[in-house]
């Protein structure tokens, strides 16, 4: 056990899964001498050499399909888009290619990558670097989306990425790549890819979430337990497919739902947990279910994406009003 | 000032016309030549029985690829069936050679759902779609061999239409930046769909494209299957002594439709294609060649031909017997994970109970 | 007025806008000479020239580039992509280039453009050339996405499209091309973009579906009339924006919802759908809400599709479940 | 076979690094030298008080150009006002040259929301951050151009890295095809972030991909600036008169970190920079020549430092006095379709409402 960052636990696990399995391999752009833009990869390329943590040119698409390559002849490549606004310069070789081979190939073929991205807001990055995009990808059939909100939950999410058998998007929000540490155990372990995780239980109201909005929501969770309201906080961790069997069941108990991300409102991953529940749970309901998301425009400059961004203020008008049925 | 008319254009030629030999040095033997007829033979015949099918509905939209044969089994021939192929999809001449069943081209054709299930110890991945994606797919594949230490090539077959994608420039950088043994083989038969080559691009060739990242490019006859064949060889030494990548552009001509569901009357004329389904035609020279050396004549043609058809037709019998028994919907969803998560299974059960149950669409 | 097919009613649109205001051009490949690979510019390149009838090389994310350009310096283009499957290949163009100009310039420059692309299933396409991907953009802002379902409002909506200042998305059902005739007025005239229609008025379930299922509910719904079953159904004609009024107001009514389209269940636009309601109208249900839709596996081969598309048998089935409650 | 050895390589050179001309034929005038030397000058200025600003917090990340000025400004200086630039996040000192108000750049950098809203009379793209993509609009902005029968060139400026984008790839076939008058101008800094050219590419030079897609392509010294004037106005030239676009790859390099998030020790070493920071700084040959014909001096210099930095001083002051003037969130809502629909309408009002209510981030 040691306490580290998030940071710390994606590097921890990309080593000793390398360390394990000489088919697994890095390539992105500065992912080797210079360590990655955060860090993720530092010190790797001098353990490993540059076959196996590959610099590779500037090109999206390249990095993929090449990824898709590799795997199809073998290796576990992890690929990394600098960050996930990016991604659309690979969308083919994502959702045509990396997602569909087990399926053109009815398992002849399959594509055992990971491809990660950090992503996400308030940290006041450029322009078109703060985009939550998981979303895409959840309609993607052949994908599977795993976004960790914690560095234990990290590190073992990424094992479980690395060993999977089909192509895994891990995403990582970069505002929390440094926030805080935590014990995390030194070996290597898996956390299940597509299950969620009660983080703190209650049974007034449901609120389902991931990512970077995870420890707030804790933070806030554990105010109003003490103010005497018990709330219910899921943590999905894994976004595509989505755990429904937990959210139904806390829906069952609390009777309202609140889901929280940073992406865009309309058909993010929220709209999907809201229509499984209008679907199968919809007899439990005494609220109308809330989404306290990104507003419906592109991710704005940092002047104000305090104020765009779902933030304690929105969170808890929102939870007044659950309560408030 | 760099300008293509600093290049010097040069395009390999082995057998003429006529199906005389250009140069002494043949690096095949007749047996071969022999060979390779009979498979662009096959080929030939496999192709004009896909299109009538299509005609006659028993099939899905084709591509056919007559006119096309010497380019890609010359190409063919001088892989190991450990090396690795990325093929579009106009490819099955090339593919049949490279190990690629029978049957299974047919059964793609059909829309059964195993139609893009390889052989196993067939080294081809699925025909591709998506226009140039496979090009980095053999940059990758290539990558694992060289990782491996392995000494096997990857090529990827593509068109004249395909040059113009951001893929296949991504993919000539990366395999030049990694020196990875992949080989670009394009088929410029002339057209993307309606769009002649020239409107594709400003250049003179495509070889010369080569350039651009530092890798050798070679022109040839793509019409010639020694020419194609010898190219072909050098470029597979090279990548196999870990020289790097080469692209090569085999000028060629598509006989028919683009695909079955195209009229090329609305942007070629008939004396534009006449020469090429005439004197320029792959078989012909080859056969002419063949007949001169005493190796083949009208009889063996004839043979060949009837042997084969019925073989094929065969094929398409026992095939077509089984056309009820084909995969059910309800398989599709064994195929999208590993293993199939709860949504996965719901739906799936949901899918056979209505096919089980419904009767509308009988 | 004519009775012409929706493929003719496309033509004819942008045929009358391109003689009506010289900004107005088409790229695209195979747009030209050949007149494209369903015929939807047939003529247009004798009519115009190829300086507006613009054959392109082979090459999605230059083809929406260029055309971004174009409407940066003044020009009105209209882009095809030849089948919806490979946009992809030009996403960054669509997503963070077109949709976003207005946004980052804050109004300075805007991008004026059309990019229509057949799409949908039914047909025996090969394979990729069948997926109905609207939902990837509905979580895109400053997109707007169009899905005509017959050819009086092709016609109108096309031309609403080529008018409009801002990027439109217009995708048409291949199936329905040539499936129907309508009678379309000669002249020019727009349907609002962002306006849904009821197409079939009842009071005890309100059916959403819009493009290619269309027409089968529409004969569906009046065989239930016939046996006393009042189907509420809803063309959206445009799933980004959604009218959410239409439909809110619809589910008041008949307290019941479905919604039918083709792309894959997971975060499709029923998904949003089904969460504007749970958000708005929660109250108003009498029933869970259904989806059906395509199922969540890539799009299957030919001898499989009929059975993966919403076909009669489920949406009957769903029907009578929905009129259970 | 195609080969680069069969090309020639040539870099355009015209004031060497102790301000000397290397030819008799200069096609600017010395008065034109001396304001290209101020701008430089005035470019290094910003550059530097930016970087400083951000190292006090006071701006976001910021990816400074300085070493990059005489590619910029040369290239700049052979255009009019009615030509199109489309820039990436490295280009203020060309914009600056081609009509970009300070006040705009300054705002950019703050974060403020109109920080891309170019003024209405000057025709340069909002900065670019996803790599290579603005290649495609100058094609569309030049077609546009071609279109309307105007004379105006558009041209997009880009690193080495971008070259190695499918964008870049596509965009000088579109150009070629077409014929726009569109021009490809790459800063080769030899670095994108910390990959170095030689890992980026295979090729001797980018210029020579020009050779790809028919089109000319030069490669110049991009810290000498009557270098880059002189190659940039034969480009601009052949553009206006219909013959089409040129690829320019002007051998820069950067300075300073990538943006101020990079550590460049991680990946180049001290004496890697040196020589550029000193011999080959674009402006000290420019100075050097000045000096040497008497147009400029020690004296002017530090007057016109001290002239700029004062009004540079008092605009931020200006600016940063109104910081909480700036506009609030709910303005976002009015600039992502002309018109706002529905839920935009309803969502800003919420966002709206929670900031002004909101005291949770004071
Ligand atoms: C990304 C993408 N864009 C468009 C298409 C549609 N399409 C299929 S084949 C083709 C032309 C391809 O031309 P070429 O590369 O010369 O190959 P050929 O068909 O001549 O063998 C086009 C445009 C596609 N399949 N994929
Ligand atoms: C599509 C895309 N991929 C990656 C990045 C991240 N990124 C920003 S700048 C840069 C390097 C660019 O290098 P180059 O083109 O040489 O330009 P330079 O920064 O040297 O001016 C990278 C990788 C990006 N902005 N866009
Ligand atoms: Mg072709
Ligand atoms: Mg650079």
């Amino acid at each position: 056990m040691s306490e580290i960052t998030m940071i710390e636990a994606i590097r921890q696990a990309m080593t000793q899964e390398m360390e394990r399995d000489s088919r697994v391999l890095i390539l992105g752009e500065d992912v080797g001498r210079n360590g990655g833009v955060f860090r993720a990869t530092d010190g790797l390329i001098d353990q490993f050499g540059e076959e196996r943590v590959m610099d590779t040119p500037l090109a999206e698409s390249a990095i993929i399909g090449t990824a898709v390559g590799m795997s199809l002849n073998g290796l576990r490549p992890i690929a990394e888009i600098q960050f996930l606004g990016f991604i659309y310069e690979a969308m083919d070789q994502v959702a045509n290619q990396a997602a569909r081979v087990r399926f053109r190939s009815t398992g002849r073929y399959h594509v055992p990558m990971v491809i990660r991205s950090p992503y996400g807001g308030g940290v006041r990055t450029p322009e078109l670097h703060s985009d939550s995009l998981e979303a895409l990808f959840s309609h993607t059939p052949g994908l599977k989306v795993v976004m960790p909100s914690n560095p234990y939950d990290a590190k073992g999410l990424l094992i479980a990425a690395i060993r999977d058998e089909d192509p895994v998007l891990f995403f990582e929000p970069m505002k929390l790549y440094r926030s805080t540490k935590q014990e995390v155990p030194d070996q290597l372990y898996e956390i299940p890819i597509g299950k969620a995780k009660v983080v703190r239980e209650g049974n007034q109201a449901t609120i389902v979430s991931w990512g970077p909005c995870v420890p707030m929501l804790e933070k806030l969770v554990d105010q109003y337990k003490k103010e005497g309201a018990h709330l219910e906080l899921i943590d999905l961790r894994t976004v595509a497919p989505i755990d429904a069997e937990t959210i139904l069941e806390s829906v069952e108990k609390t009777e309202r739902l609140m889901i929280v991300h940073e992406a865009v409102k309309t058909n993010g991953i929220g709209a999907e947990v809201a229509a499984l529940v209008s679907e199968k749970g919809v007899f439990s309901l005494s609220a109308p279910i809330l989404r306290i998301t990104g507003f419906d425009t592109p991710y704005p400059v940092g002047t104000i994406e305090d104020d765009w961004l779902p933030n304690e203020k929105r969170i808890k008008d929102a939870i007044q009003q659950l309560l408030s049925y | 000032m760099f300008r293509e008319e600093d290049l010097t254009f040069e395009r390999v030629e082995r057998l003429n016309e006529d199906g005389v030999l250009l140069h002494d040095k043949k690096v095949v033997s007749d047996e071969q030549v022999l060979e390779m007829y009979q498979w662009m033979l096959k080929a030939r015949l496999l192709d004009e029985k896909l299109l009538r099918m299509q005609r006659q509905g028993r099939i899905g939209t084709y591509a056919p690829y007559s006119g096309q044969e010497a380019a890609q089994i010359g190409s063919v021939f001088a892989l190991e069936k450990s090396d690795w192929i990325c093929p579009s999809y106009r490819e099955h001449a090339g593919n049949m050679v490279h190990g690629m069943p029978l049957e299974q081209i047919i059964l793609y054709a059909k829309g059964h759902l195993h139609g893009g299930r390889v052989p196993e110890d067939v080294n081809i991945l699925p025909v591709q779609i998506i226009i140039a994606a496979q090009t980095l797919h053999a940059v990758g594949t290539a990558y694992a061999q060289k990782y491996r230490g392995e000494k096997h090539v990857s090529v990827s077959y593509f068109g004249d239409g395909a040059t113009s994608q951001g893929d296949f420039h991504e993919a000539l950088n990366f395999a030049s930046v990694y020196q990875v043994p992949a080989i670009f083989f394009c088929q410029n038969n002339q057209y993307a769909i309606s769009v002649p080559v020239e409107k594709q691009m400003a250049s003179k060739s495509i070889a010369q494209k080569a350039v651009a990242y530092g890798m050798p490019g070679v022109q040839v006859d793509g019409n010639d299957v020694l020419a194609v064949y010898e190219v072909m060889k050098e470029a597979v030494e090279r990548a196999r002594n870990g020289e790097g990548p080469t692209l090569i552009e085999a000028v060629t001509y598509r006989l028919g439709p683009h695909t079955t569901s195209d009229d090329p009357t609305k942007y070629r004329s008939k004396e534009n294609v006449e020469p090429w389904r005439e004197v320029k035609d792959p078989l012909r020279r080859v056969r002419l060649y063949l007949e001169n050396s005493n190796l083949w004549d009208v009889e063996k043609e004839k043979a060949f031909v009837q042997t084969f058809q019925d073989e094929l037709d065969h094929m398409i019998d026992e095939i077509e017997s089984k056309e009820k028994e084909f995969p059910k919907v309800e398989e599709a969803f064994e195929y999208v994970y590993q293993e199939k998560n709860a949504q996965l299974e719901e739906q799936q059960a949901e899918a056979r109970r209505i096919r089980e149950e419904g009767d509308w669409h009988e």
